[in-house]
């Protein structure tokens, strides 16, 4: 047990800051904001040569196989420059194959660490909860090909990924089922969502559109199991980023208030403005804590559903307030387009309701503290028969 | 103790509520959607309609062209509107009140009348980039040559500046002075030349904001003054003496219908969503956590509303504030982030969906607050500093380092 | 609409705050907690000679029957004082029986007026709902006799109470009863509680307990309405009291922090000691703003459920608030029994729990905004259907 | 970053587990009832075994009796005593660690290893009725005369006075001096002439608090001094350097496993009472509100756990705090107050219910923690204070009127 950073954690999250504090400015970000796909081309270029695509992903495509931890630092690196590149998806579903894939989808991964193959998933539908069970998107099988017909809703860049990874459910009574498609299939229509985060956002309708049976991902009786997976690495990397951006709008909530003066001296030297940014770092810390944990324990395969849940129920919560706080110390500039502020306040908001909002958490963890056999102990392990069948199972 | 209105106040709300049903065409409507401020075609001849039924400066003095009626019968008619979106009445924010505390005979008679009949209105010129929540940090300058003021400085967050005929400027007018001393209040046509008044865009309003948005100014400005020149009859109340002639005015932005509204509707908004019909809204209605947290609020926005009603029946008595207006300040802005922010996790991922996008609730409304609550937090004294305000002012506690 | 006190009200709530101020020291409450019946009977016969009991009730009994609210005005400085007199059961069973009573029970006004005779109520049960559902106390008829069994909860003073208004369930089907019973009837069996406030709360065991039927109050069919108005004022004067004694809480706050010094100056000149104390004041103004409407619309004859609701839901939270800040700005001082600051917290903590809990309230403030139909606006009337037809039942 | 605790650390915890299985009787817990300090005849028997277990002292030095291991070992050991409700273990609290750090070797020599076997023990004496936040306010005197010192003066909240062999005691021993100069840190035996100790009964313990509540302590006291001799030998460091010496001791009052538990252990007892059998806790159980507000206040207790796995490791690298030690003291017992309060409108009016009361829950545990939570937010540096060495020592923030 030892919850800080190794020297090796540490370099790698610095040398991740560094770089995004040089190429992932403000300016970069506002130009990826107008830009039609909503990215900066040049950044994930960028973000591949150095490698940060291939951390986490295995050597033999290209890969430097650390642990996810790692990764989850990178995410929060970028969380912290609000980097405009479609990092979130390519990773998650690059996560989803590396453990999962059949080898014509493992081999994806080299173009993927290349930064020639963008990656995005489909989970949500319009009802908008983030669970397996809100699921319609409905799959039959036609021969050679599967054919699915449905609604998805709140898929990130797809205008610019190469393979979009979906979750169905199979109309023949089997339960859930995966598949890895190609977003310009025909029967796919996208229509683009406008969002707080200003990013590439869409719903996408299928209408008997035809996937070859080949790229289903995983056997049937594992659909769900990796579907859940790839919720909480959805979830947890998210996390990350908020964590990061919400550390960043404190930063800069804590510089500004020492060089901005008011009754004769700064601000921060006012009680009232340092509790806050007190307030601020203490919450942010524990998003931190929290989802260092979750992804820590993935990477490690152990359970982690409900430290993800944790994490992301404690960050939209905290993680926002931080956010809000530092529009207030900022005091106009935070509500005025023009200054650079607004930048993080306008994500993290959105963030705040993707991948599963607080009560959809929090429900997950009562149930692991409530709906099983025996007494309860913080730091004991806590995961949800369901969660630790399923860690078997992949694991397996 | 009386929590009932009168009968006559009753009668009034369901005049203008008729009158509202009457004559708010879906031609005005349409109006409004693009202009708020209600100054186009349609918007002049409903404008009239009002001035004609005496609904405008119900509690201003008659010799003046008010109403000289009671601040609640005001706040019952601005409500009213307000609730439908029409922002133009109430009578003119900063400007008028204050002149009729301060101002000469003439300012009084010239400005007024032409105030309440909307053919002046002032843009409030105090925030500067250097100073916002505290005023005695302004540096503007305008220094008295023979009969004229020459003004050099820069104003921000001046919001209606590029909709307004006058700024009610605060300029220091005195260069050696410091802090509260030494400030003035300048009333300075707009375009008057050397004004400059350059548009800034608010985050709330990529794509455009809904009408009934808490905080749904599209833009605001930032005004330069480079050698403008006005005569010495611009000040209002003698020179020097601009910080107390400004404190008047400002309260009445930090309490009342506007303040109370912004910060309440979501509670009803979103009670009013969940009684929709629809899968959603039906699953969501009966959660208990949701009904908990909705209950939750609305009793907070109750106590909004109560509070708005203190400061309305001190208002009405001709009491001047200890504490009140200051809490509601502190209380009725936070409400509101607070209700939005539950909101947006009762509602999930669509309360991220501006005003446009497919999916989108209500027309964004609620994801545009999300954008712009927190606003009503800082502006008009922040709430910190009201806090402060509530704890010298109304509990006698000491500054620090006596 | 003019929320402010009148000068009548100011005057009797002058009245009331200095005579309690000079009687009902924190010596005499002390000593109350010490009592064997926990009450303090000096006092209470003072309370009787000034005419404080008869305040709001008929002058045919001796009473002055001013507007409910100047009762409640005087709850607020009761509170204030945390006065260890039987007020909150009398007041409450007074006012139904002003209200509901026979012409026998009318006739008990007299003795309650001069201070000879205290009500107490009984309502909640084991299970500790405060709600008419959870009531299972059985009655049945037997001849001229009422037979009750089963337990009640939570109920004041009554050992010193000379009445006692129970809600029950007939066995017959028929619905809920009340009667004004004897509380040293065969068959009553009291066990003391206790409680964090040091006051006189019982559990009561009812077997075969046999009651005079002339002792029912009401007719049956009006006995949920007459019960839901009795728990309706005893919600709304345990919150009128709550308010008075975190308006004392924040008084004795702020005091403190003006002559305590540290760091070389008033704590009070802290600005998060300034902040505390404005959240504070603010959380009470709101809870008695609240409270207010809720009692001025019971004097009023019109629906209130929902307002007390309100009243009693928020002062559960902010009232607590005040006095655990209150504690926490007199540091080590809050936490020893031999300090007077002490005695206000454990009265709120144990208040904050009594005749309804935040949730409880809440789902009535819920069913009223959700579950009927139309649109809602703040100010508004917004009762309840069920409230609407038992006001009209009750003014009829 | 390793979430995970070490086989050797698992490997620990379990055998201090099978150990408390073993060795805690029916006999020792029903003394501990009484006497939470344990050390009655059966406790002794029990300390002596911890003793020879190596389980005490477990990160101090070998050389003075302790065991030389890592400040996570130790962490491991208290938990699992302390959740059991047997506090004696984890080392003497102030004193030794401080004496370990400033200490001359002939004062490490005699008080730190029979502080290890319990024979000397050290109550902290900081507060004064005049100052406790602002420990820089004490006015405590101690004069040096030849080899002596002469104190006059009293103390507050010296909490295990009247069971301790010592005082850790601040004193004022340059008499012109102001704030933190001129104070120094004295080892008071308690038994010296001149000093008297009356208790101060705390409101917690009216009924007797539950072994497991919060902030348990029956009693704390003032202790008068007057004209105390002591030899100038019981100088700890340098004379007018007691505030360097006193800091040392004071952060480990406020992390570590006494301090996470007292703040959490509510979190784990209301999942666990709700999952108990019986219609209410059935009911409660399959709340959604319940769930929801239970999920709220574990998720905040993984973070006060997280936090204090955080100062543990700083600890174990052997490094100093920024801020986080700070933090950990705002969050957890604040955590601890939100999860009382929460829990009480759970419960509902049992929640008021002390010991000994009928259909008291749990012997009372929660409604004695109404009584008690908030202390944790007060004693060893108020969170406020607290927030204010985030503020500057973690952000750098400027103190007013720089």
């Amino acid at each position: 047990m030892d919850v800080l950073l190794t020297d090796d954690e540490r370099a790698v999250q610095q040398a991740a800051a560094e770089f995004l504090a040089t190429e992932a400015t403000p300016v970069l970000v506002r130009q990826a904001e107008r830009a039609p796909d909503r990215m900066s081309h040049e950044l994930w270029a960028k973000v591949a040569e150095l490698g940060w695509l291939g951390i986490s992903l295995p050597e033999q495509y290209g890969g430097q196989n650390l642990p996810l931890s790692y990764l989850g630092l990178v995410f929060e690196e970028l969380g912290r420059r609000t980097a405009p590149v479609p990092m979130l998806g390519t990773m998650v579903v690059a996560q989803i194959l590396a453990r999962h894939g059949s080898p014509a989808q493992l081999a994806l991964l080299e173009q993927v660490i290349k930064g020639d193959l963008i990656l995005t998933y489909a989970v949500q539908e319009p009802d908008t909860r983030w669970s397996l069970d809100a699921v319609e998107l409905a799959g039959r099988m036609d021969g050679e090909h599967l054919v699915l017909s449905g609604q998805k809703a709140f898929v990130d860049n797809i205008h610019t990924a190469g393979k979009c990874l979906v979750v169905f459910r199979m109309s023949d009574g089997s339960g859930l089922g995966l598949a890895l498609i190609e977003p310009t299939l025909p029967g796919i229509d996208a229509t683009d969502l406008i969002t707080t985060a200003a990013d590439a956002e869409a719903m996408l309708r299928f209408t008997d559109v035809r996937v070859p049976a080949a790229d289903r991902v995983g056997t049937p009786g594992q659909a769900r199991a990796i579907a859940l997976e790839m919720m909480d690495l959805a979830a947890a990397f998210t996390t990350a980023m908020m964590v990061g951006a919400a550390g960043e709008a404190t930063h800069r909530a804590v510089e500004y208030a020492k060089q901005r003066n008011a009754f004769g001296q700064p601000i921060g030297s006012f009680q009232a403005i340092q509790h806050m940014a007190a307030d601020m770092t203490i919450g942010v810390d524990g998003a931190q804590l929290l989802v260092r944990e979750a992804i820590s324990r993935m990477g490690l395969g152990l359970p982690a559903r409900v430290e993800v849940a944790q994490a992301k129920a404690f960050a939209n919560e905290k993680c926002l307030m931080a956010v809000r706080m530092s529009q207030q110390i900022h005091g106009g500039i935070g509500f005025i387009a023009e200054f650079d502020q607004q930048l993080w306040y306008r994500r993290v908001a959105a963030w705040s309701l993707r991948c599963g909002t607080t009560p959809e958490h929090r429900a997950l963890v009562a149930e692991s503290l409530l709906d099983r056999q025996g007494p309860v102990r913080l730091g004991y392990d806590q995961s949800l028969q369901d969660d630790a069948m399923r860690a078997a199972r992949v694991r397996s | 103790m009386d929590f009932e209105f009168t009968p006559h106040q009753k009668q009034l709300r369901s005049e203008v509520q008729a009158f509202i049903a009457d004559h708010m065409t879906a031609a005005l409507k349409a109006e409004l959607k693009d202009d708020a401020r209600g100054s186009g075609p349609e918007g002049e001849v409903f404008f009239a309609k009002i001035m004609a039924r005496g609904w405008t400066a119900v509690s201003w003095p008659k010799e003046y062209g008010g109403q000289g009626g009671s601040p609640m019968d005001q706040f019952i008619i601005e409500e009213e509107f307000q609730r439908v979106g029409y922002k133009r009445i109430g009578g003119g924010g900063t400007g008028a009140p204050a002149i009729l505390a301060s101002g000469t005979e003439e300012q009084k008679r010239h400005f007024v009348p032409a105030t309440i009949k909307g053919e002046i209105s002032f843009s409030q010129g105090y925030s500067e980039p250097g100073c916002g929540t505290d005023l005695a940090g302004i540096q503007c300058r305008a220094i008295r040559t023979g009969d004229t003021y020459v003004i050099n400085g820069q104003k921000i967050y001046t919001t209606s500046a590029h909709a307004c005929t006058h700024i009610f400027l605060m300029v220091r007018t005195d260069p050696q002075s410091k802090r509260q001393a030494g400030l003035s209040i300048l009333l300075v046509p707009i375009d008057t030349p050397g004004i400059t008044v350059r548009p800034l865009w608010t985050i709330q309003n990529e794509p455009r904001a809904p009408t009934l948005t808490t905080y749904g100014e599209p833009r605001t400005n930032e005004v330069f003054l480079d050698n403008v020149v006005v005569p010495v009859s611009c000040l209002l109340g003698q020179e020097g003496d601009g910080w107390a002639v400004a404190r008047r005015g400002l309260n009445l932005d930090r309490v009342g219908a506007w303040r109370y509204l912004i910060s309440v509707m979501r509670d009803e908004d979103i009670v009013n969503w969940l009684k929709e019909d629809g899968d959603r809204n039906a699953t969501l209605r009966a959660d208990p956590r949701v009904r908990d947290k909705v209950a939750e609020l609305w009793i907070e926005g109750q106590v909004a509303r109560l509070m708005t009603m203190r400061s309305m029946s001190i208002s009405q008595r001709g009491e001047a504030f200890s504490y009140e207006g200051a809490a509601e300040k502190v209380w009725a802005p936070e409400h509101g982030v607070r209700a939005t922010e539950a909101i947006s996790q009762i509602l999930g991922p669509s309360a991220q969906l501006l005003n446009g996008s497919p999916d989108a609730l209500d027309d964004g409304l609620f994801a545009h607050n999300l954008l712009g609550a927190f606003q009503s937090t800082v502006n008009h004294g922040s709430v910190q500093v009201m806090r402060d305000q509530v704890a010298r002012n109304g509990l006698g506690m000491p500054r620090a380092g006596r």
